[in-house]
């Protein structure tokens, strides 16, 4: 048995626990999951059947964790886990699974396929089987503090033109105020207007909030990759910034798997429960809006639609208060077949975006996305995910199509009511 | 004070000396039975060997013709419920008219004849028509201990080889002859078996039944008389004319199987209904007989008629095939005590088996080496 | 045999016939009637054995009823009494053999222009002849010798 | 062997090593399942995986509009022999005395026709399911031998107690016989192979509701 095998066998012994060892006995192979996964129904492969994702470590389990297992191990009838499983398997557990899901919500004897993916990379990344760029990525988190490499001068870089450019001002590291912000990188890079739009939003409803200079990057390469240690470190600069600034609440951004990380990982990974509670902007925004405390001047017209991050909806529970935030700005609000807890994810979650590797399969299966939206024809696509938006802009590109992409924060700031001051 | 009579003036057919050249058309008449008589004995025979009236006829012609062929019947460890059975009626039956046309040379408990005189007459017809007698049994065969049951000191084993030697065809009548019956019943203490165990050169007609149905017996006694043959026979020797039906498939109860009505207990609704008698154990549907069809007493009824679940009594084992009043599908064991123990015995391996996969996940966790940035790209 | 006899007045035998049991009753009818059909097209004869069919309690005096009673009733004696009735459909002869104990040995029905048992047999009609020869010997020699 | 000593058997010592081999068989499993426990979760929770465990474990049963039309086949036809295998293991009569000597509990069977009907269809259901096992890429992709070895012993037990119903091929005593001893393969077989869900799938389903439940998702 090689060192790589080794490890991946010892760190999979480690993370099986009774829930997994529950669905791995449950699984009568009935091939469901496969038209759950986009990775499946978009390229017909039966490789990518979300259960045979899960080969290397059910046969650990098999092994190591059941009686007849452990005797077949003996007689030499089970083979262990090689090398080659490990290669095979490295693009199945990384490139083609966004951990979306989907095909947890669908398995008839109820498997959490998702859960294990997460359990199971833990396993490929210790053992040097993970994909290189999602580990370029995880160094740059650890390293430089985001996962793009945004180091702190960019932000304040872009906090000055956006309060150039707004005339709002931009809290940074103010000790006692009832918010936390947290952003991805992405915001920061790509759509800084996201930051001016929960300037202005809680300006309007008159709450306090902060940015905070030590820790600003919501999203967590070490979820994405599967390694709980760094993911824990990750977690543990936002855990101290909301400590050090006495925050009631951290904010997580308009990003998926942030959610997942800080909301429901976060406080298992430093091994304590929070201080401090952890909400998307779309909870907070939605508890504001039920508080009166905002409002808007005018409603769109156009056809909108909404895209579900799968970390927010069907893995985070976000699921009606995007749907009455919209309702604040739009008359013409439609969903998509299987819109909500069922939406079909964009294709790039769970780390797939950062690895070039996946490039292609994540645009050959946004077929599934498009097709969801053709089926609505929307005049333009509301999501809550930087990562979803970038991806599904991408993917509209590579399909040619033309249809706006725009977040829900930045949407509903811009139909505010100025004139009023809640 | 009557005299007793003898067995010989109940049962004519008895006799120690037939009148071997006569055939049976003639000894019937010779007891002054018309045509039209004979007529009527030739449809009550063909409807008892379960032949269809269509072969009345040929019977009439074959019967006509054929030799009173001698038998010699062979008690062994047996309680004469079999005899009683074909003997029980007081008036002639045509199952005693068939008794009539044979010659019976032999049967200690009817026979008149005692001792050395009876074991003499048995000796003298076997050599008077060796290899034409026909040989009939009745009661298992010890073979523990020979001692256990002898005739005339010879034991059963040496008399039945002896016998079956110069026998044109051999019938084991009852259960006990034919598969080993109560004798065989666990733990057998002296060692029964059936005749067909121990005479396996040649074939051996199994009448089963406890007792067997009279009209059997003698169905397959006139089978021979009318074509000088064996019936054809299942895989346990059984004549299929008679045996070819499960008691449950020809039975009257039959369509509340079918509709899932059962008696419950002997005395509830459902038992005063004359439901199906499956839950009281009734051994129907592994059980081959005619009593459903022939009924007994003079076809007056049979044992689900009168409300009592078939015992199976014409199927090997069956005194050991589980309870009587137990269902046919049920489990012959205490199967829910099994079920305790292995419950516990179950908890122990499991928990044994829990705490070693526990104890195997502590060693991996203690094992447990920090994924470092380093170990994410081993090549660099 | 009433089974009843022998029990007190006030017994209730336990099993009753509610309904039509086997559901034989009908297909038998049917039998008849298409061997009634045969016996007036090609002259066939046929005999159902009634004893050879599972019936329930009830049922054959079911069937007795449904064949009804017809214009001809034989009462035969031989080897016991044996009655032969002609139903209420000419040609359908129901056929009850007992013992002489009357005990009923067999039951059946003859689809037939007369049942064969009817007929007068050959060798009993050759008996028969013998034996009026004789007699008619007889008599002629003690006639003869009367006159003589 | 007579087949009057098969069916001795097969009532008799075959049955107690099955239920000895099923029960213990099940339990060792449900404990090495239970005892490799779970962590606590330490995350502030929006529902109650408790309700949202027991939620899943009857709302999996029925799947979401979408699924079925993608799943058509595969639903309706696992919903058809799964109800078809209750419907025959459960509610006829002879099988009810069995669990009734186990339990001493009973409970009205269903008229034997009917079962029988539903023998047939559930014999057909799990041909077609075959079929389908054997043209649908991803379930031939996903079977093994062990996929074909349990669909047979599943399909075994019907095909034989339709014969032992209908008295087909054998003698009454071997039919029966040859039904029980295929019941047994089936229970022995229920441990060690994917059968077990059948016992595993509460757990399962409850687990995969806790985790939405705790999130304020229904599973």
């Amino acid at each position: 048995m090689s060192k790589a095998t080794e490890r991946a066998t010892q760190v999979f012994k480690e993370q099986i626990d009774a829930p997994t060892a529950a669905f791995f006995s449950s699984c009568v192979s009935c091939g469901m999951c496969a038209d759950a996964c986009l990775f499946y129904t978009e390229t017909g492969d039966p490789k990518y059947t979300p259960i045979n994702k899960l080969a290397p470590l059910r046969k650990v389990w098999f092994q190591e964790y059941t009686l007849t297992g452990k005797l077949l191990k003996l007689a030499g009838i089970s083979k262990p886990l090689t090398d080659q499983d490990l290669t095979d398997w490295e693009e199945l557990v990384y490139d083609s699974c966004t951990m979306c899901g989907r095909c947890s919500m669908v398995c008839p004897v109820g498997n959490d396929i998702a859960y294990m993916i997460r359990k199971m990379r833990e396993g490929f990344a210790a053992s040097g089987h993970a994909p290189e760029s999602l580990v370029g990525a995880t160094r740059r988190a650890v390293e430089i503090g985001s996962p793009m490499g945004v180091k702190l001068p960019a932000l304040q870089a872009q906090i000055r033109h956006l309060e150039e450019d707004t005339g709002l001002s931009i809290p940074m590291d103010v000790k006692g105020v009832e918010y936390l912000c947290m952003l991805s990188s992405m915001e920061i890079m790509n759509f800084p207007e996201y930051i001016g739009a929960i300037a202005k939003i809680f300006k309007h409803a008159g709450v306090s909030w902060t940015l905070s200079s030590e820790a600003f990057e919501a999203t967590n390469s070490g979820i994405q990759i599967g390694v709980s240690e760094i993911a824990a470190e990750l977690v543990q600069r936002i855990v101290d910034a909301a400590e050090k600034l006495k925050v009631n609440t951290v904010i997580s951004p308009e990003c998926g798997h942030a959610y997942t990380a800080l909301r429901w990982e976060g406080p298992n990974l430093v091994g304590k429960r929070f201080d401090f509670e952890v909400k998307h902007i779309l909870e907070v925004l939605d508890e504001l809006r039920a508080a009166g405390k905002i409002k808007t001047k005018d409603k769109m017209s156009e056809r909108l639609t909404y895209h579900d991050p799968c970390q927010i909806a069907r893995r985070g529970g976000v699921l009606e208060q995007p749907r009455k935030l919209i309702r604040e700005f739009s008359d013409n609000f439609v969903e998509m077949p299987d819109a909500g807890a069922m939406n079909w994810c964009c294709g790039a979650g769970g780390g797939v975006s950062s690895n070039e590797r996946a490039d292609e399969i994540r645009i050959k299966v946004f077929q599934r996305k498009k097709d969801q939206i053709d089926a609505v024809n929307p005049d333009a696509l509301v999501s809550a995910c930087s990562n979803c938006r970038i991806h599904i802009e991408d993917g509209l590109e590579e399909y040619h199509m033309e249809l706006p992409v725009l977040s829900l924060t930045e949407t509903l700031a811009e139909h505010l009511d100025d004139s009023v001051e809640t | 004070m009557e005299p007793v009579k003898s067995p010989m003036d109940l049962n004519p057919a008895v006799k120690s000396t037939g009148a071997q050249g006569e055939t049976v058309g003639e000894a019937l008449r010779r007891q002054g039975i018309s045509r039209r008589g004979f007529l009527k004995f030739c449809a009550t025979t063909a409807s008892l060997m379960a032949l269809p009236p269509t072969m009345i006829p040929r019977i009439a012609e074959a019967l006509e013709n054929a030799r009173r062929p001698s038998v010699i019947w062979l008690s062994f460890q047996e309680c004469t419920g079999c005899t009683e059975s074909l003997t029980r009626s007081h008036a002639p039956t045509i199952e005693g008219l068939i008794f009539d046309a044979i010659s019976l040379d032999y049967h200690h408990t009817l026979q008149a004849a005692a001792g050395d005189a009876a074991e003499a007459a048995r000796e003298e017809a076997m050599k008077e028509n060796y290899g034409n007698y026909v040989l009939v049994v009745d009661g298992s065969i010890p073979l523990g201990n020979p001692g256990y049951s002898t005739i005339a000191g010879v034991s059963n084993e040496d008399m039945l080889k002896e016998a079956a030697a110069g026998a044109a065809a051999i019938i084991a009548v009852g259960s006990c002859s034919a598969f080993g019956g109560l004798p065989n019943a666990d733990p057998n203490p002296t060692g029964a078996v059936s005749v067909q165990e121990i005479i396996t050169d040649k074939p051996v007609v199994n009448v089963p039944g406890c007792p067997p149905i009279p009209v059997v017996i003698t169905g397959v006694l006139a089978h021979f008389l009318t074509f000088g043959g064996l019936p054809e026979l299942d895989q346990l020797g059984r004549p299929v004319a008679f045996y070819g039906q499960s008691i449950h498939d020809r039975c009257y109860r039959r369509p509340f199987y079918d509709k899932g009505l059962f008696a419950e207990t002997f005395d509830d609704e459902g038992a005063r209904k004359g439901w199906c008698l499956y839950k009281l154990g009734c051994k129907g549907p592994t059980t081959y007989n005619a009593c459903a069809v022939t009924k007994w007493n003079d076809g007056t009824s049979f044992p689900i008629e009168a409300g009592h679940p078939c015992l199976g009594c014409s199927e090997p084992k069956f005194w050991d095939a589980g309870g009587f009043y137990e269902a046919l599908s049920t489990p012959t064991t205490d199967i829910a005590r099994t079920a305790v123990y292995a419950v516990a015995a179950g908890a122990a391996a499991g928990v044994a088996a829990g705490a070693l996969n526990k104890a195997n996940k502590k060693r991996a966790l203690s094992e447990h080496q920090t994924t470092t940035l380093d170990d994410l790209s081993p090549g660099t | 045999m009433n089974r009843g006899d022998a029990l007190p007045a006030n017994f209730d035998i336990p099993v009753r016939v509610t309904e039509e049991f086997t559901g034989n009753v009908t297909p038998l009818l049917h039998e008849v009637r298409h061997a009634l059909g045969a016996l007036l097209d090609k002259g066939e004869q046929t005999i159902i054995d009634l004893r050879s069919m599972p019936l329930a309690p009830g049922e054959e005096a079911h069937i007795e009823t449904a064949l009804g009673q017809g214009e001809v009733r034989v009462e035969l004696n031989a080897l016991g009494r044996s009655d032969i009735i002609e139903t209420q459909y000419p040609g359908v002869w129901l056929i009850t053999h007992s013992n002489t104990d009357g005990t009923i040995l067999g039951k059946y029905i003859e689809i037939a222009l007369i049942p064969d048992i009817l007929q007068a047999q050959e060798g009993d009609i050759q008996a028969g002849l013998e034996q009026l020869g004789d007699t008619l010997k007889t008599t002629s020699t003690e006639n003869d010798n009367g006159t003589s | 062997m007579t087949a009057t000593e098969w069916l001795l058997w097969a009532r008799g010592p075959a049955f107690e090593i099955a239920t000895v081999i099923l029960v213990m068989g099940i339990i060792v499993r449900l404990i090495e399942i239970l005892m490799l426990g779970r962590k606590e979760n330490l995350a502030a929770p929006k529902g109650s995986a408790t309700t949202g465990g027991l939620r899943t474990i009857v709302s999996r049963s029925v799947p979401d509009s979408g699924t079925f039309q993608r799943s058509t086949f595969t639903i309706v036809a696992g919903y058809i022999f799964h109800i078809g295998l209750f419907v025959v293991i459960f509610l006829l009569a002879p099988h009810i005395l069995v669990f009734s000597k186990l339990t001493g509990l009973s409970w009205p069977a269903l008229p034997t026709t009917i079962v029988d009907a539903f023998a047939v269809i559930t014999i057909l259901a799990l041909i077609a399911v075959l079929i389908n096992r054997l043209n649908n890429k991803v379930k031939r992709y996903l079977s093994g031998p062990m996929d074909y070895i349990v669909w047979a012993l599943t399909t075994l037990p019907l095909i034989t107690g339709y014969m032992a119903f209908h008295r087909i091929g054998f003698s009454g005593p071997m039919l029966i016989a040859l039904h029980i001893m295929s019941v047994e393969l089936l229970m022995i077989a229920i441990p060690f192979t994917k059968l077990s869900h059948a016992f595993t799938l509460f757990l399962a389903r409850f687990y995969n509701g806790a985790v939405t439940g705790i999130k304020g998702v229904q599973s």
